[in-house]
């Protein structure tokens, strides 16, 4: 890595809430609609002190609940600006109703989220529970491996959601303290040149009274189902403009993204497949395995939804077996949600690779090189379906 | 990579220590990693943070088991032996809050003493022991230039607030002894 | 107080124009649309207004029919006062950084989504001081889903939820005071509205575009199916409601009072309560202590009017 | 709307009404079940009729007399109540 500014770039430490509100003044939001919640803060501190600073010519709305704040930029963003907030678990929960309206009415808002646990037991710290619980909700998301991911996600995350044939909302997910309070270095843009990038946004379908139209209607029986087979075709096919991106701003930044980064999987017989910080410690382990003679691999998605499934089904075809890690879980269910869909997604090939569930990390509990090691033990066991690290039996 | 973990109470400003020992090693063009771990204890409970520095990039995301420096903040910590020294490297680093003749019992580790009481009193007039102690930490181990130190702690302060913690620094780093 | 500048004498001088036009599907006798077509007329462009989940989004926007012809939006039920604060943020961002124009941006919600579900949007979009209009439509119970009870229900009122039962004669509890909430935060302009009193409404509507930051009207929405009334009987209802002190119009300005219609010789309230299914039982004698109670409270609150007219 | 697309690769996005006022083809005059009659000789052109009639079916010409828009109206009788000379009536609806 080199040590040097250059014109276009800086190198600075930051944590990940200041990384990410470094992201939303250089995408020169219009509006910000946020609620404080830990561990996202510090964003909105962050985005806050720009804007009364007058380092960012943005309306912050101090709103008076996450509902409140999604729905704010809703009707911000329907209004033609730039809209960005952030939030975390609780708030998420609380935002539930409006993330579907948001992304059917098709508003580009970008969200950062502090991946933490749901309550109860009120927890902080990093889960993955707020994250999948909205899955289903329309939204694209990403998750970001550190921080420079976090900042460098949140600017693609608007191109991504702006281009006129995606005009859908994306959530940046960053595990909540081990990326939000990390401070780590990173490359953050000169202002001036994320223009490049990242042009003021052309809204389409904006509110005009010169030629007005009816956003959300009651649509029943007869048209429901058509709108949203559109609205299904529209995610489907983000996939696309997605690649677009990243591989633009790769060559930009040269920093390489792709929607999925897989580590020594050419050969490997045994598979773990991650989402989030984690794949950093995972991808040291693969390092250690390797170098006794194990066949490990990794895959990381970068990108959750639309869940790249054509890729995983080639990329993990051929492994034995494969640790699908889940920071979080179900109740009652055919085991936690990754897991899910990564054996949805392979139900279609003809011969199976053998799957083993990774129950880690819940409400930020620690996972080191000994929970690693303790889950490729697991994965050794044909007879073990699902794990709970560091609390079996 | 060296890995550094720090002790102290609430309110003592380990995570800031943590903060601005990243920011220096950042500067000095070193990659490094802060990783607080936060409960939710306040003002006076037992905290503690974690520091990586290396010259290659930190991929790992997991707290600091086994450290190269363990930095004692808080004075009233250093009875607590077996939590400041765990998992901490065979000749591993102590660098403790206490003044520099005062005998001390820690075998089989490098132990510095640096009287940060005194300093902080002296300097900034109240009981404040992070910067002097970051001071100790740098004059003991050299890992980064003071300079980069002072570079992040103008981040964070200015004026005569920032001229006192410089020279609560530079005193750390000068009165820093290996008992 | 303000000059009255542009204040409107006769029905006459009320344009001749519907931005909200024929083929909704409101019910017949509806008070909701004497209200819409007047704040349209009342609020001029560039205007976009936010709609509440309710009644008046129901039925006016089945897809793919609309009846609006300014910009309207509907998002969810208890978030009008929210969208809308968006869109004002974002107008006024635009216009500051790109040269935009500013709307006049319009919140509608029904006595459901203001009293009860959307009040605490409400509260937050009134304390952070946007520059919008909210319009509350009470027609005093949650009339779209089948007539439940609300915090607009008036105290004895028979609902789906709040029947007249042998045990418990209707609504138990008071009326929520919601002009008090809204005036308590201190916004710069509040009035209540009555279709009966159309020239007094439409000088109120006009007056909202004299004030920077946000306006409240409460609208008195007749309901002839919620209320069990006559649907012809509308507007006479509504105007009973002022005459029987149930309904005072008044206005508030920077918390200063001013009572615009001033009613000398109240009628009894039983006038009202006769005109609606909703309090029939209230005339059993066993339930007489009910109006007598109505009757108490709406006086006390015209008294109470009366001398904060004087502050 | 007879011309509303009925395939969804050809609806407007989000579920979008993009025709102001599209409800002007969906005739609510079905649902009366009394109907007003005007008799203009007695009408003083006050417009109180036009104010309150909740379906916007009473047009006010430019002498300010008025006519009553069968297509729309629903038949509430919030006309003919309000009317100070007795100008409207409400009939029976027939056939």
């Amino acid at each position: 890595m080199s040590v040097t500014d250059t014109e276009r770039m800086k190198r600075v430490g930051l944590n990940g809430d200041e990384a990410v509100a470094y992201a939303a003044k250089h995408a020169n939001v219009d509006v910000v609609a946020a609620y404080p919640i830990t561990p996202q803060t510090i964003m909105v501190e962050k985005i806050s002190e720009f804007v009364y600073n007058g380092e960012l010519d943005a309306e912050f709305i101090a709103v008076e609940s996450e509902h409140s704040a999604l729905s704010a930029a809703v009707g911000a963003s329907l209004a033609g600006a730039r809209v960005f907030t952030a939030t975390a678990s609780q708030g998420l929960a609380l935002m539930y109703e409006i993330l579907y309206i948001a992304s059917a009415m098709r508003t580009p808002i970008v969200m950062a989220l502090g991946n933490r646990a749901f309550s109860a037991p009120i927890n902080i710290h990093c889960s993955h529970d707020d994250a999948y619980a909205v899955r289903d909700t329309g939204w694209l998301q990403f998750f970001a491996e550190n921080v420079q991911e976090a900042y460098d996600l949140v600017l693609m995350a608007f191109k991504i959601s702006e281009s006129p044939e995606v005009l859908t909302p994306s959530i940046v997910n960053l595990d909540g303290f081990i990326l939000t309070h990390c401070i780590e270095p990173l490359y953050i843009w000169n202002e001036r040149y994320i223009q490049e990038f990242l042009p003021d946004r052309k809204p389409v379908e904006a509110i005009d009274y010169r030629n007005p139209k009816t956003y959300g209607p009651l649509a029943l029986m007869d048209y429901y189902m058509l709108i949203k087979r559109q609205q299904y075709e529209v995610v489907r096919r983000a996939r696309a403009t997605i690649d677009r991106v990243f591989d633009e701003y790769s060559r930009w930044s040269g920093r390489r993204y792709r929607a999925i980064k897989t580590y020594m999987m050419d050969d490997a017989e045994y598979a773990f497949v991650v989402l989030g910080s984690t794949a950093g410690t995972m991808r040291s382990m693969v390092d250690k395995w390797r170098g006794m003679g194990r066949k490990v691999g990794l895959v990381s998605l970068t990108l959750y939804r639309p869940f790249p499934e054509d890729d995983l089904r080639r990329i993990l075809s051929g492994v034995e077996a494969i640790g699908v890690m889940d920071r979080s879980h179900t109740y009652g269910g055919p085991g936690a949600q990754l897991y899910q869909e990564i054996a949805s997604t392979l139900y279609s090939l003809d011969e199976h690779p053998r799957l083993l569930n990774i129950i880690y990390g819940l409400g930020g509990k620690d996972f080191g090189p000994e929970d690693a090691e303790a889950a490729y033990k697991y994965l050794m066991r044909p007879d073990v379906r699902e794990v709970w690290l560091g609390v079996e039996g | 990579m060296i890995e550094i973990r720090w002790h102290g109470r609430g309110g003592q400003g380990v995570v800031t220590s943590s903060q601005l020992l990243t920011k220096a090693a950042i500067y000095a063009g070193k990659y490094a990693i802060h990783i607080p771990e936060f409960g939710p204890e306040r003002r006076g409970a037992p905290v503690r943070a974690f520091t990586r520095i290396d010259d290659e990039d930190i991929e790992i995301r997991y707290n600091v088991r086994n450290p190269d420096i363990v930095v004692v903040i808080d004075p009233g910590l250093v009875e607590m032996k077996e939590f400041i020294t765990e998992g901490l490297k065979e000749d591993g680093v102590i660098i403790i809050n206490r003044p520099v003749d005062m005998p001390i019992s820690l075998d089989g580790y490098k132990v510095y003493s640096v009287d940060a009481y005194r300093i902080s009193i002296d300097e900034l007039g109240r009981p404040i022991y992070n910067t002097s102690m970051i001071g100790a930490l740098l004059g003991a181990t050299k890992i980064i230039p003071l300079e980069y130190l002072i570079k992040a702690l103008e981040e964070r302060f200015s004026g005569s607030v920032l001229e006192k913690n410089i020279r609560a620094i530079r005193r750390g780093y000068e009165e820093v002894r290996l008992v | 107080m303000l000059p009255d500048v542009n204040k409107i004498r006769t029905i006459k001088e009320i344009p001749n124009i519907d931005l909200f036009v024929s083929g909704h599907r409101l019910c017949a006798g509806c008070g909701i649309p004497i209200l819409i077509k007047n704040v349209l007329r009342a609020i001029p462009d560039p205007k976009a207004l936010v709609n509440a989940t309710g009644c008046l989004e129901v039925a006016s926007t089945i897809y793919p029919y609309t009846s609006w012809k300014v910009p309207w939006v509907h998002v969810a039920f208890e978030n009008a006062a929210a969208v809308a604060s968006g869109i004002e943020a974002a107008f006024r961002a635009l216009e500051r950084k790109k040269g935009g124009q500013k709307y006049n941006v319009i919140a509608l919600g029904g006595d459901g989504g203001t009293f009860d579900i959307g009040i605490q949007a409400l509260s937050g979009a009134l304390e952070r001081g946007h520059d919008l209009i909210y319009i509350c439509y009470d027609n005093e119970a949650y009339m779209n889903t089948g007539i439940q009870r609300s915090g607009g229900t008036p105290l004895g009122a028979a609902t789906t939820t709040s029947p007249a039962g042998s045990v418990i004669p209707g609504k138990p509890e008071y009326k929520k005071s919601l002009m008090d909430i809204v005036v308590a935060h201190g916004v710069p302009y509040a009035a209540t509205l009555n279709p009966a009193y159309p020239v007094d409404m439409y000088n109120k509507l006009l007056k909202a575009n004299e004030f920077e930051g946000p306006k409240f009207f409460h609208y008195y929405s007749p309901c002839p199916v919620g209320w069990w009334a006559s649907e012809s009987m509308s507007i006479e209802i509504a105007r009973l409601a002022v005459q029987t002190l149930v309904w005072p119009l008044y206005e508030v300005e920077y918390g200063k009072y001013r009572i615009t219609v001033n009613i000398r010789n109240p009628k009894p309230i039983e006038e009202y309560l006769k005109t609606q299914g909703r309090f029939r039982h209230l005339f059993k004698p066993e339930n007489r202590w009910i109006i007598d109670e109505l009757q108490r409270r709406v006086r006390e609150n015209w008294e109470r009017l009366e001398k904060l007219t004087k502050l | 709307m007879s011309s509303w697309p009925r395939d969804w690769r050809e609806l407007p996005m989000a579920g979008i009404i993009n025709i102001a006022g599209s409800s002007l083809d969906y005739k609510t005059g079905t649902w009366r079940a009394r109907k007003p009659v005007l008799y203009p000789d007695k009408c003083i052109k006050c417009q109180i009729c036009w104010l309150f009639c909740p379906d916007m079916a009473i047009n006010r010409l430019e002498d300010d007399s008025v006519e009553i828009n069968y297509e729309y109206c629903k038949g509430c009788g919030i006309c003919a109540e309000e009317c100070p000379t007795k100008a409207i009536e409400m009939v029976e609806e027939v056939g």
